[in-house]
């Protein structure tokens, strides 16, 4: 066991897989000698030289549509994308491209990239640099969506992804960088849960909380004041949002009878819609009252003295949960 | 930039020699002979191709009608280790990758959307979205280089990447990063525009006031402008380049002069936008009758050598008509897969449910 | 009154609308001299000249980032993407720009853009020219998103996008392109119905059945063969996908007790997850079964020989609305 | 490509004259003296903010230092009616053109997206997405082409645009499709590129390995090489490739040579990356020095404006502290403004949403 922030545990993690992996590869901006704007990759180019840790001309789609012919050459690229709201440049590299070549080859092409990329909002900082553009890529067929909360899960998804042979987009609740926590780094990879399995967190009877990445440390602090007021909350940590773990999340509900569904992203589209969607149908006679979304608004991300306004927090999640129970 | 005035021709639109300073052909006559009958199939190819379109046995098609020589002439100067990344135009190129031209047709009838192991043959197979692959053959490029197979002297194992595109494509914004990133790690990659005067209905001078080879300086990567429709030109001048990249030299653009003497693709109607008279004029630069009057002053082709080749041509087509009709339509829950490479719940239970369709619409 | 087609009743409204207002410009690849390549603005440079109809150079982005750049100068551009699968190379400019500006100035910069693209499948052809990539532009806070099922729509609808000071994103839903239609031409911008507005087709009081733009068609199909067996379905014409109209549909699933959603693009992350997750809270109390989605699946678009099976289709509809009465 | 070893130089780092074949200074003593000026007070301007930063009242600063000869140099040549387009660092560009540097802090201090009205400035405020702008710069400048103010030779009626980003930004997409359009439509946009060697913590050698004007020539645009630490050479550069502009002779790529002395923002750590000893050396060749060394030498500097100066450096810093603090925060419910022109249902129900949880907090 070790106590890793989320930014060393998949420093730790990639470090790991690109021991064992010499096909891996590192690209982005930045990434080599300063180690990434987070240090994410802080050692590695140092460690692993310029040729498996590259630092990239500046240019997204660039970044994104090289890796895939390296990945067709045989490697195993995971890009760094500086900031959620620098990705899309690359839109058509990722959602054309990479999310398509096996299915466009029947099966004879493999594109093994994973792409990183730190998301959400709270540091405070200027426009573009708080975004969470999850759903454009969950809605996406061919690509896989997961993201992690813990420095755990933080440590193993990522080796989880680099090792997937489909293409991933693996998303880091940057607000929670600095997050400490345990990790099991004495395990196997094949202990680790599945990258694609929710996790319940707290069990509880009265209603079922689902968050991911950033907003699950939110789900569970609404979960703490609950329970102060005896409200029993049992929260979810989705983390893969392409596939959607539906199994875990309709046992909860169905026993619950009530689902609050947290993102920071935009309420309309986002993935929180197509949970409800689902939801509702499979839970119909068992929800109480209907599934609730607290999630952003439907602006783009403003200046950030008001993000805290925009974004949810436990009130707002309490608040859902009571309106809820009292519908 | 007086360079760029000037296109690299070894055999002009007469079937004469032309002297050219730098490049020289290195060509025996069976090879020659073998790019005339190169040229002549995949035009064949190409006619039948349209042909079948127009009989609704294929959704689209796009002629590569008049760029024979370009594709024909650079692409026999890869080795069988390169790889190709090509458009939708570059049956030529597949041809020469020794992809069958029925397998060709499964994209364009909508059978399969890569209608062969891109691997197999080290060619990509189509791609619609316009520059996109060029990002794709400079990231094969970096990893042929990554991977030590650059610059190594063995003949067997330098290796280097073709990468098609039009005229029309300079213009996006992949294909200059695609210049950035060859420049910038000095990638084993070729970028061959075939300039066909046209992308779509725009003439090539909305993309550029300048010849499209000169936009390679800037990225500090050589240019360098060829006859598109000499075929030997074609071929010395991609060989050249092609030996650079494969040595460690680095990236070159090449820019094959050509024209599009078709339609854009059999949707396109060219009479809206194309002059009579420019079609004509290129009609005499035919990259085909070129060659044959060479071969023919030559002697090296005999009545029946073409007399051989023209049956060789119209079993081809027989065998595309007969063929084409016979690709089999895929199974509609093959639809589910390949989307992914692990298995999915949820598409499998939509595989269930097509499949259930199925079986209700048999029973009705 | 006019029998126009599709085609022809965009044709129809650009020119009214650019007849009207010296600042409209249309932009983009082959719209010239070509027409487009369906046609949609064919004879439109002949009259108005290469300065109001401009081709431009192979470049998405560079289109719409220039037409930005026009809008800020003034003009009121209408962009055309060739085909719905050529629209990512501009995806940064259209989400991140031209969605934001007016709110990145705090309302100092309109950019009444409205940006043309056929979409949708059906028509036989080759990878990437049968997408739905509505959703991706739905969930974008600040843009618009309208499409048209008849020609009487197509003809209003794209005056009123471009009389617009939003951004809107206008679909043509390209397999019905050569639908005739009654349009009435005589009447004025201000008689029409709201670009915003979901329309009714058809009363009905046993199912409420939502498509737009390509699907219209196939519900009204679906609705005919009901009618025979007695059951009556509510068709209704979604026409914007941002903002939903959401009274008009709350209506008449309350009615209704039931809705079934229809659209070309893959279930997961569609228009349809957020319409059934925002019906099924609104309506909680009068649905009489889950909201049905029928929907591509959610895989990418597959060749053409087997894109009938792909397609949404009466039959399939009646299936779910069956699926719904006897729920 | 000889000519792109050179760089337009009319004052040394020793604030000596130098002699130019195509360029001499028409610099007036008081535009000399304003340059300084203006160039002393964005030095202040920007240590101001980078301080207010530490102290925790912005979120984040992109510091100029450095660069003060190539934004004042260039912006100055601009007129009233020509428009600017800026990355996150031209601060001294935006001084130019007359925005109140407080004014500036409201982006970093997260108050509002932008802090001024573009269009009364006519500078278009901060753009964080590296090179999108270049394409509305481009756009920009042809809808003054077809609204008929270019080349009409009234010169408060000709306009020209510019459109600054770094070196970094050549190599993104975006930017090369401005250049692809600026030159087919002959465009009268100036791209202004400080290549202060970084793109973070990249060198400019990542990007390009030959000099970034030069990549111009092969869109058919003029390059020019300036020392972007000469402020007169800036000046007469610009001033020339907007006369150019304006006059309908098109667009001109300026590569101005120049050093980030500082972080790149205030989140960055630069010594992971630079040399100290380059630092330094680029120390000597500081634009307020050599500027200084100039004026002082010619006796245009005296001890008294500089005094005078100073106090209007320490006044100008003062008020900004002063009033950083004092901008007022939006209200949250504003968050909902300005997303559409048009009244939205939907977000009038979010909006009354936030406006009950505040009324509830503050109930609480
Ligand atoms: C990104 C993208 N934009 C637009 C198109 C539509 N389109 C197909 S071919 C073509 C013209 C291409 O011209 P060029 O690059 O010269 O190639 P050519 O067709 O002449 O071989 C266009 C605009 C596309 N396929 N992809
Ligand atoms: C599209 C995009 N990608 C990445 C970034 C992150 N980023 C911000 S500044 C920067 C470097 C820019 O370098 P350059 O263009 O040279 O400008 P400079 O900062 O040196 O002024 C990077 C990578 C961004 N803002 N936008
Ligand atoms: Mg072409
Ligand atoms: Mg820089």
């Amino acid at each position: 066991m070790a106590q890793l922030s989320i930014v060393h545990a998949i420093n730790q993690g990639l470090r790991r897989a690109m021991d064992s992996d010499s096909k891996i590869l590192l690209m982005g901006e930045d990434i080599g000698k300063l180690g990434g704007v987070f240090r994410v990759t802080d050692g590695l180019q140092k460690d692993f030289g310029e040729e498996r840790v590259i630092d990239s001309p500046l240019a997204e789609s660039g970044i994104v549509g090289t890796a895939i012919g390296l990945a067709l050459y045989g490697y195993r690229p995971v890009v760094e994308i500086q900031f959620d709201g620098f990705v899309f440049p690359a839109f058509d590299q990722i959602v054309v491209q990479l999310a398509r070549m096996r299915y466009r080859s029947a099966g004879a092409l493999t594109l093994p990239i994973t792409i990183r990329m730190p998301y959400g909002g709270g540091i405070g900082s200027v426009e573009h640099h708080s975004e969470s553009p999850e759903a454009y890529f969950a809605a996406t067929p061919g690509l896989r969506v997961i993201t992690c909360a813990d420095s755990n899960d933080a440590y193993w998804m990522i080796q989880q992804a680099i090792a997937s042979d489909d293409p991933v987009i693996f998303l880091e609740p940057k607000r929670r960088y600095w997050q400490k926590g345990e990790v099991n780094i004495e395990a196997n990879m094949s202990d680790a849960l599945n990258m694609y399995s929710a996790k319940v967190l707290t069990q509880g009877s009265d209603c079922t909380v689902i968050g991911y990445g950033p907003t699950v440390a939110t789900c569970l602090q609404a979960a703490r004041f609950a329970a102060d007021d005896g409200v029993k909350l049992e929260v979810i940590d989705l983390r893969s949002l392409s596939p959607i773990d539906m199994s875990t999340l309709v046992e909860s509900v169905n026993k619950t009878g009530r689902a609050v569904l947290v993102h920071e992203a935009p309420g309309t589209g986002g993935i929180g819609g197509e949970l409800a969607a689902r939801l509702s149908q499979a839970c119909f006679y068992k929800l109480e009252a209907p599934v609730m979304r607290v999630t952003g608004y439907d602006v783009p991300y403003p200046p950030s003295r008001i993000e805290d306004d925009y974004l949810p927090d436990a009130e707002r999640i309490l608040d859902a949960v009571e309106k809820s129970m009292n519908y | 930039m007086d360079q760029f005035d000037s296109v690299v021709q070894l055999l002009d639109s007469n079937g004469s020699v032309v002297a050219n300073s730098q490049f020289t052909s290195t060509l025996s006559q069976s090879e020659l002979l073998g790019f005339y009958r190169d040229m002549v199939l995949v035009r064949t190819l190409d006619e039948q191709a349209t042909a079948l379109q127009r009989q609704g046995e294929l959704g689209l098609w796009a002629p590569l009608l008049g760029q024979e020589a370009a594709q024909i002439g650079s692409a026999r100067a890869m080795q069988k280790q390169d790889f190709a990344f090509s458009t939708y135009r570059e049956h030529g190129v597949a041809w020469c990758r020794g992809v069958d031209p029925v397998d060709m047709l499964r994209f364009w009838r909508g059978t399969m959307h890569q209608g062969w192991d891109a691997n197999h043959y080290r060619d990509y197979g189509y791609q619609i979205i316009i520059g996109a692959h060029a990002l794709h053959a400079t990231g094969y490029a970096m990893g042929a280089q990554l991977a030590g197979r650059v610059g190594s002297g063995e003949a067997e194992k330098d290796q280097a990447v073709m990468a098609y595109f039009g005229d029309g494509a300079m213009s996006e914004g992949d294909v200059n990063e695609a210049f950035v990133f060859a420049a910038s790690y000095q990638a084993p990659v070729v970028f061959f525009c075939q300039n066909n005067q046209w992308a779509i209905s725009e003439p090539t001078r909305r993309q550029s006031r300048t010849p499209l080879a000169q936009r390679a300086v800037g990225f500090g990567i050589p240019g360098i402008r060829v006859d598109g429709n000499d075929v030997i030109a074609c071929y010395e001048v991609t060989e050249h380049a092609l030996h650079r990249a494969r040595s460690g030299q680095g990236p070159t653009l090449i820019e094959a002069v050509t024209y599009r003497m078709g339609a854009h693709t059999t949707s396109d109607d060219p009479t809206k936008y194309q002059l009579f008279s420019d079609v004509e004029l290129w009609r005499e630069r035919d990259p085909i009758k070129r060659l044959k009057i060479y071969l023919q002053t030559k002697g090296i082709l005999s009545a029946e050598l073409e007399t051989q080749l023209a049956g060789e041509a119209s079993a081809l087509a027989q065998r595309m008509r007969d063929e084409c009709r016979e690709l089999p339509d895929p199974k509609p829950s093959s639809m589910f897969d390949h989307v992914y490479a692990d298995t999915d719940i949820n598409l499998e239970k939509q595989r269930a449910e097509v499949e259930a369709i199925l079986i209700q619409s048999m029973e009705n």
